[in-house]
């Protein structure tokens, strides 16, 4: 894992290497705010996603690229695609929040209000990883475990339990194995990044 | 055998400071060909030009060399000088050796060897020069202007005030345009209709003006000074001559639930209609469309009540021919209509409305007699959202440029809206404000701070209905881009200008070129913006692109000026250097294969067809042919041409390819 | 032509009823769809979160199964599946170097000849659909596609990303009447349904109390999620709004099953959480 | 390699950098004399065998520039020209001159010390690759 200066001493700027991973060049965003105004979550974040947009354009300000990683935005973000629908200049907003996150979670900078919902992921990967489908039960129980919130949904799986929606053992898939690979595989390549 | 004549120049000391003028000379007097060669101190003062008009009737030169300054300051001078001696002035060619060679080189051997280089090439090129004629072409002083708008009237007025005749062709049954349709208009606030409708009544009066309303441009042939047009006339259904414009028939007719055009949807007329009280030619004209008569057979009632008796039913288009030596294309705009933006509900909701609708709610001959009601219930709004960039700047929606128009059309709405219904709330969602003008950006800070517009930073993302209201679905960019919502009476949208509908078709009636968004092209985005690349075809207002009416007034008057410097000659002389093709005798005609290569290559549509044909009539071939009043010699095609067989003069094949030799020193011009 | 059927986790689980439906209602036209072999859960939400490779190893490896199977077409009926594989199709195909990346990771040769439809696709193929239609769904239904189902823009493309039309003529093919209203593709709060309930129940509450406001007496759906936050998280949507909100939720497969004819508990309509009290014509068969 | 003086020929637009050129010695800006030009009316004109004719007769090098794109007085030689050139690269490739030989660029006419640059930069640049030798040969592929 890198650290701050040596990211800044590869002299690309956080735009450039979203540029570089999606495609996605937020030099083109005007700043109308049609993204904001119809984010369905923007009055929860604490950037709203045009704001993110120009976090991003002040690239000579690493500080301001800094609070687009450290955001609760990223991760509130539902990948819904409204922004990117009516954006008029075309910008995949999403792609870029995607960017962002992964970005974060490997300089280690994702926001303590995200946790909640980064440890809902994980629980839903290692479902993914060891099972090859999701365990819906399994992965509920995991996500209490990892976040802390007990009650409020183990309240709910009784009566998803007695309509039949919930299994209590997991599906499988047969080749578990490939999957255990190419989760390895993409660790590496992860872990591999300069 | 050529007699060439070199005149090395010595500027003063601008050329003789660093260059060896004599010894140029004296080397210049050895190029084969070469008869005289001089050098002197200042070339165009009065007895430098009498020395090269004594040398040239004493020595019999065939061609003349300056070496001197730039072509570009003195060569009118010294081909004129030429002239004045009997010889052709296209035989007579500069030697830049100043602006090219003593100013920006040191004193050297280098330096005077270049500027005999320089001489030695352009004595290689004037040898191969041909005696060229000026182009004469004559002119008909009759201006065809297509479009009766603001733009098509000023352009008229002031072509027809200089003492020409103008044709106007207006495709609608009356002229006017959009201005027209205006309440009022900023940034002075005063009525559009009053201020129009004198120039309409003087275009109708006007001796010089023949107004074919209702009509439309069916086809153009020729060249500058000399176009032939057809104009279709259509069929108004009545006999104008007889019509008195009484209204009686508009009164009776039984069919009157069509919706206006001129109200922009938000009004009803009948089937035979004028379109506004003012109109010029105040005329009816019968929508066949839409009239019981064409639709069943039944009705006649305008022909039993017109006392004149001038309603025709069986009219057909009638097609007009006319000679034309200009033409200033004055065919307006449009703005964005339909169902283009379905997150803002337009075309879907009765409230969401464009600009041009607004402006029929607020004028006091609209359907609402100038009361701003909304069209779903006809109540008065309290609370009204303005859109700015509806459509424009908005790569999305396939527009990327701004309209230019809409943010001062946006500021005068909300200020009309507000002086109409005092407690009204308007709000107006921007993204910048474009002010550019005279007063504009005053006029909108006016509607800010005297009549309490609210403007809002940002794009608006939805506009969808509930419970009578409009949800409009905005954020403020300046307080931290949180969105907002304003429930809303009333929603306009400032739309995007955009080209009339048959602007592509036109154009190709017309050969002139046009941009992404079929607005048309002027000739220099600067330095010839009324003029198109069409010879003798010119631009007046919004058809080039949005524009508000001073712009459009301004370029319309300056097309006109356009007109009338060409009409002020009986006859246009042009430089000769444009492109010829080959013409050779039979049996080979021209070594043109007919490949027509060059043709789309070149930027005026200057390149035609011509049939070669035996004295029997028989077609031999079709090779290009170069319109002389349209080329600009630009040499595009000769370039492209792959059997040479185009060629440019005074940029001859011959001529650059013998100046790259003796610049080179190969070739027989060599010392 | 080869249809196959991807479920994704949800439809096995949570949404069983979508997936009895489906089948149901396959089973009357005489459709098979058989299942892709093997399939694995397609990442969601999680997986693009957290790494692009992952998001697009899952699927990819769903679409090479069912290539590999000798499906054309693989019908994914869940709208945030079908997201994340035609997504993963669309980025796949138009870049060579990344199909061979991800096809070594997954370990197949990924060629993308099979194409992903979701359910409006599907059931809009079907030819003289209304001629299947006995009990007409005669209810005034409001039409939800939400997010996912219509956008990102340049990847689906069968319908328009705002006022979208094809479920309402599907619906009109059921004999239904489709509401005109507001919320059609406004976000339900998706795959926040477990960590961040709140969102869920202010967002789904909107579009809820809109339907109802227009007199809705239904809310169709495509997709699991929806269904997850419109139907299961009726109680915290009513602390949100603060009153009672009774319109059930019912999935396009459930209306059409019972458009013709098929009995209730086959469509898994005693699974939902909201009761679905229609008008007995219809909903008692 | 000292000694060495290029032959450098410039084919130029007469309207933008036949313009900057003049410019450039109202100026009184300096620079290096190897360079000639030849007015064009518009780069649009240039047909791109004279180049290889400009080689085939001794030049070094050559310089081809006109107004910048959408400036064309012609409106829209320069498109040609560029998209003419766009080939030429490759004839020049096949050909096996260097196309460092060649600058196409853009002077308008108030560049007067872009023309001093341009031309300084080439002339050092034809310096480096040295006097263009095979002109024999191509002279056998009947360019003349
Ligand atoms: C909502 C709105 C409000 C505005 N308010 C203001 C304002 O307050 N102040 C201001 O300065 N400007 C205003 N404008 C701008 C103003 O309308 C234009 O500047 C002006 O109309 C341009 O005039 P024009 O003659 O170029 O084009 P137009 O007004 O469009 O006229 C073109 C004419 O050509 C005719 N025509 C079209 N095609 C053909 C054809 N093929 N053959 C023959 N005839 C043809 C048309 O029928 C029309 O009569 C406003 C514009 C809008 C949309
Ligand atoms: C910094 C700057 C950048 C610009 N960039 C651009 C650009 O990129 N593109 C663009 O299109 N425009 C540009 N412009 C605008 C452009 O300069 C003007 O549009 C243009 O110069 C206007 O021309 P003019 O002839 O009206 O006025 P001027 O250029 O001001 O010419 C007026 C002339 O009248 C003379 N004069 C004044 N009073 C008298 C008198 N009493 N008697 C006799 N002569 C008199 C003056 O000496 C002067 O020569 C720019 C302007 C500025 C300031
Ligand atoms: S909608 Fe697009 S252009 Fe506008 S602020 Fe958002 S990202 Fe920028
Ligand atoms: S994709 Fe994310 S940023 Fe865009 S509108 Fe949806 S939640 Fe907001
Ligand atoms: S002809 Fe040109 S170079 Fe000669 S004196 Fe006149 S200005 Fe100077
Ligand atoms: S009634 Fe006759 S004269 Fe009067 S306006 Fe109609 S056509 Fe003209
Ligand atoms: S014939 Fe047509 S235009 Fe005349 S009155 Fe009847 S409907 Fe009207
Ligand atoms: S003039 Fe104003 S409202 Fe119109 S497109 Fe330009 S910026 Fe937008
Ligand atoms: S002049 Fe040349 S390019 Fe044009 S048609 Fe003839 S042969 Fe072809
Ligand atoms: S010289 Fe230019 S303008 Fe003349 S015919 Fe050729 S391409 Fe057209």
């Amino acid at each position: 894992m890198r650290s701050d200066t040596d990211i800044q001493q590869d002299g690309k700027v956080l735009s450039d290497r979203v540029l570089e991973k999606t495609g996605v060049a937020v030099a083109r965003c005007y700043q109308c705010g049609k993204c904001s105004a119809g984010c369905p979550l923007a009055s929860e974040m604490d950037f709203p996603p045009s704001q993110i947009m120009h976090l991003l354009q002040l690239g000579d300000f690493p500080e301001m690229a800094e609070k687009a990683l450290r955001s609760h935005t990223i991760w509130l973000c539902l990948t819904c695609e409204i922004c990117y629908a009516r954006c008029p200049m075309e910008i995949d907003i999403p792609k870029v929040m995607d960017a962002l996150r992964h970005e974060s979670l490997a300089q280690k900078k994702v926001n303590p209000k995200a946790r909640g919902i980064l440890a809902f992921h994980r629980a839903f990967l290692d479902s993914v990883r060891y099972t090859g489908r999701l365990f819906e039960m399994g992965q509920v129980i995991d996500y209490k475990l990892r976040s802390g919130h007990f009650l409020q949904d183990l309240l709910q799986a009784p009566w998803m339990f007695f309509v039949g929606k919930l299994h209590l053992l997991p599906e499988r898939i047969r080749d578990r194995r490939l999957l255990g690979r190419i989760f390895a595989r993409i660790a590496k390549t992860r872990e591999n990044r300069p | 055998m050529a007699r060439i004549g070199v005149f090395v120049c010595h500027c003063g000391e601008n050329i003789s400071a660093t260059v060896d003028v004599k010894k140029v000379a004296e080397a210049a007097s050895r190029i084969p060909g070469v008869a005289h060669s001089v050098e002197y101190k200042y070339m165009c003062s009065d007895p430098g030009q009498q020395m090269i008009r004594n040398a040239i009737r004493e020595k019999n030169l065939t061609g003349v060399v300056v070496a001197a300054c730039s072509p570009r300051m003195h060569e009118p001078t010294f081909r004129r000088a030429c002239a004045e001696a009997g010889l052709n002035p296209f035989l007579c060619e500069m030697a830049n050796i100043r602006e090219h060679c003593s100013w920006v080189h040191e004193k050297s051997e280098a330096t005077t060897h270049k500027a005999f280089d320089i001489v030695r090439t352009l004595v290689a090129k004037v040898k191969r020069n041909k005696a060229l004629l000026p182009i004469k072409v004559p002119v008909t002083k009759t201006a065809l202007v297509l479009g009766g708008g603001i733009a098509g009237i000023q352009a008229s007025l002031d072509i027809a005030n200089s003492g020409h005749k103008v044709i106007l062709v207006e495709k609608e049954p009356s002229i006017g345009g959009h201005m027209s349709q205006l309440s009022e208009t900023f940034p002075t606030l005063d009525c559009s209709q009053c201020i129009l409708t004198p120039r309409m009544v003087e275009v109708a009066q006007h001796p010089n003006i023949t107004l074919h309303s209702y009509s439309e441009l069916e086809s153009m042939d020729g060249f500058i000074g000399n176009f032939k047009v057809r104009i279709r006339k259509k069929a108004r259904s009545l006999d104008e001559k007889l019509c008195t414009g009484c209204g009686l028939c508009v009164q009776k007719c039984p069919s009157k639930k069509i919706s206006s055009e001129f109200d922009a949807g938000l009004g009803l007329r009948p089937a035979i209609y004028v379109p506004f009280p003012q109109a010029v030619p105040n005329k009816p004209v019968i929508d066949r469309e839409h009239c019981t008569y064409y639709r069943t057979g039944k009705c006649r009632l305008c022909e039993k009540i017109c006392p004149t008796q001038a309603i025709r039913f069986d009219q057909e288009d009638e097609i007009i021919e006319a000679d034309i030596g200009a033409v200033v294309v004055a065919t307006g705009f449009d703005i964005k209509h339909g169902d283009f933006f379905p997150e803002y509900g337009y075309g879907k909701y009765k409230d969401v409305i464009d600009g041009l609708q607004f402006e029929r709610l607020a004028s006091a001959s609209g359907p609402t007699l100038g009361e701003i009601r909304r069209p779903s219930d006809g109540q008065v709004p309290q609370t009204v959202v303005f859109v700015a960039c509806a459509g424009s700047r908005d790569p999305a929606k396939g527009i990327e440029y701004c309209s230019k128009i809409c943010c001062m059309y946006t500021a005068k709405h909300a200020m009309l809206y507000k002086h109409k219904v005092h407690h009204g709330k308007p709000f107006v969602f921007y993204m910048d404000i474009r002010a550019g003008g005279k007063m504009y950006e005053e006029f909108v800070r006016r509607a800010m701070e005297e009549d309490g517009v609210q403007y809002i930073r940002s794009r608006v993302s939805r506009i969808y209905e509930r419970g009578g209201k409009l949800v409009v679905k905005g954020a403020d960019t300046l307080l931290g881009s949180r969105p907002l919502e304003i429930e809303a009476d009333l929603v306009v949208l400032a739309t995007a200008g955009v080209a009339q509908a048959g602007a592509e078709q036109l154009a190709q009636r017309l050969h002139v070129s046009f941009d992404a968004h079929k607005f048309y092209a002027e000739a220099h985005p600067k330095l010839r913006p009324v003029e198109t690349n069409t010879a003798g075809i010119f631009l007046a207002g919004a058809c080039q692109a949005p524009k508000d009416i001073p712009e459009s007034v301004a370029q319309a008057s300056g097309a006109a000026a356009k007109v009338a410097i060409l009409f002020s000659q009986s006859e246009l002389v042009r430089e000769p250097l444009i492109a010829v093709v080959d013409r050779q005798a039979p049996p080979l005609y021209s070594s043109c294969v007919g490949c027509f290569l060059c043709q789309p290559s070149c930027p005026y549509q200057a390149i035609e067809k011509e049939e070669i044909r035996d004295r029997d009539g028989q077609l031999i071939k079709t090779i290009a042919k170069v319109n002389p009043g349209l080329c600009q010699g630009c040499g595009t095609c000769v370039a492209l041409c792959r059997t040479k067989s185009i060629d440019i003069q005074g940029f001859s094949h011959e001529q650059v390819y013998a100046e790259v030799l003796a610049l080179l020193n190969r070739g027989e011009d060599n010392v | 032509m080869k249809t196959g059927f991807y479920p994704g986790c949800s439809m096995k689980g949570s949404a069983r009823e979508y997936s009895e439906s489906l089948l149901a209602v396959a089973r009357e036209l005489g459709r098979e769809l058989p299942e892709v072999p093997d399939w694995n859960c397609c990442g969601a939400t999680a997986a693009h979160n957290i790494d692009t490779d992952l998001a697009l190893a899952l699927p990819a490896r769903i679409l090479a199964a069912a290539e590999k199977d000798g499906m054309n077409e693989v019908l994914v009926p869940c709208a945030a599946c079908y997201s994340r594989l035609s997504v993963t199709r669309h980025e796949l195909l138009d870049d060579e170097a990344l199909r061979n990346k991800i096809s070594g990771l997954v370990e197949a040769d990924y060629q993308g000849t099979a194409k992903v439809v979701n359910i409006i696709e599907w059931l809009a193929s079907i030819p003289d659909l209304e001629a299947w239609v006995k009990k007409p769904f005669a209810h005034r239904v409001a039409c939800y596609y939400g997010c996912l189902l219509v956008r990102p823009p340049g990847v689906v493309k069968f319908d328009r990303p705002e006022e979208p039309q094809s479920m309402d003529l599907l619906l009109k093919k059921m004999g239904a009447e489709p509401i005109d209203w507001a919320f059609k593709t406004e976000c339900c709060g998706a795959g926040f349904s477990v960590s961040r309930t709140d969102l869920v129940a202010k967002l789904s509450g909107l579009i809820l109390e809109d339907a109802v406001s227009r007199g809705a007496e239904a809310v169709i759906v495509a997709c699991p999620m929806c269904h997850l936050n419109l139907d299961m998280r009726r109680p915290q949507i009513e602390k949100q709004v603060g009153k009672k909100i009774n319109i059930p939720v019912i999935y396009i497969t459930q209306a059409l099953g019972l458009a013709m004819g098929i009995p209730a508990r086959k469509l898994g309509l005693q699974r939902h959480k909201v009761a679905v009290k229609l008008s007995p014509r219809t909903a008692e068969s | 390699m000292s000694d060495f003086n290029p032959k450098i020929v410039a084919f130029v637009c007469n309207w933008c950098t036949y313009a900057g050129a003049d410019l450039t010695g109202t100026s009184r800006m300096k620079y290096s004399p190897q360079v000639s030009i030849i007015r064009f009316p518009c780069t649009g004109r240039i047909d791109f065998m004279l180049l290889l004719k400009a080689f085939a007769s001794g030049a070094d090098g050559i310089i081809v520039s006109g107004c910048h794109p959408n400036d064309c007085h012609y409106s829209s030689g320069n498109f040609h020209a560029r998209r003419r050139w766009i080939v030429f690269r490759s004839l020049l490739d096949f050909l096996g001159i260097d196309v460092r030989r060649v600058r196409f660029s853009w002077v308008s006419a108030a560049e007067g010390a872009k023309w001093a640059q341009l031309v300084n930069e080439t002339a050092e640049q034809i310096r480096l690759l040295g006097p263009f030798k095979r002109y024999h040969q191509l002279r056998g592929l009947g360019v003349e």
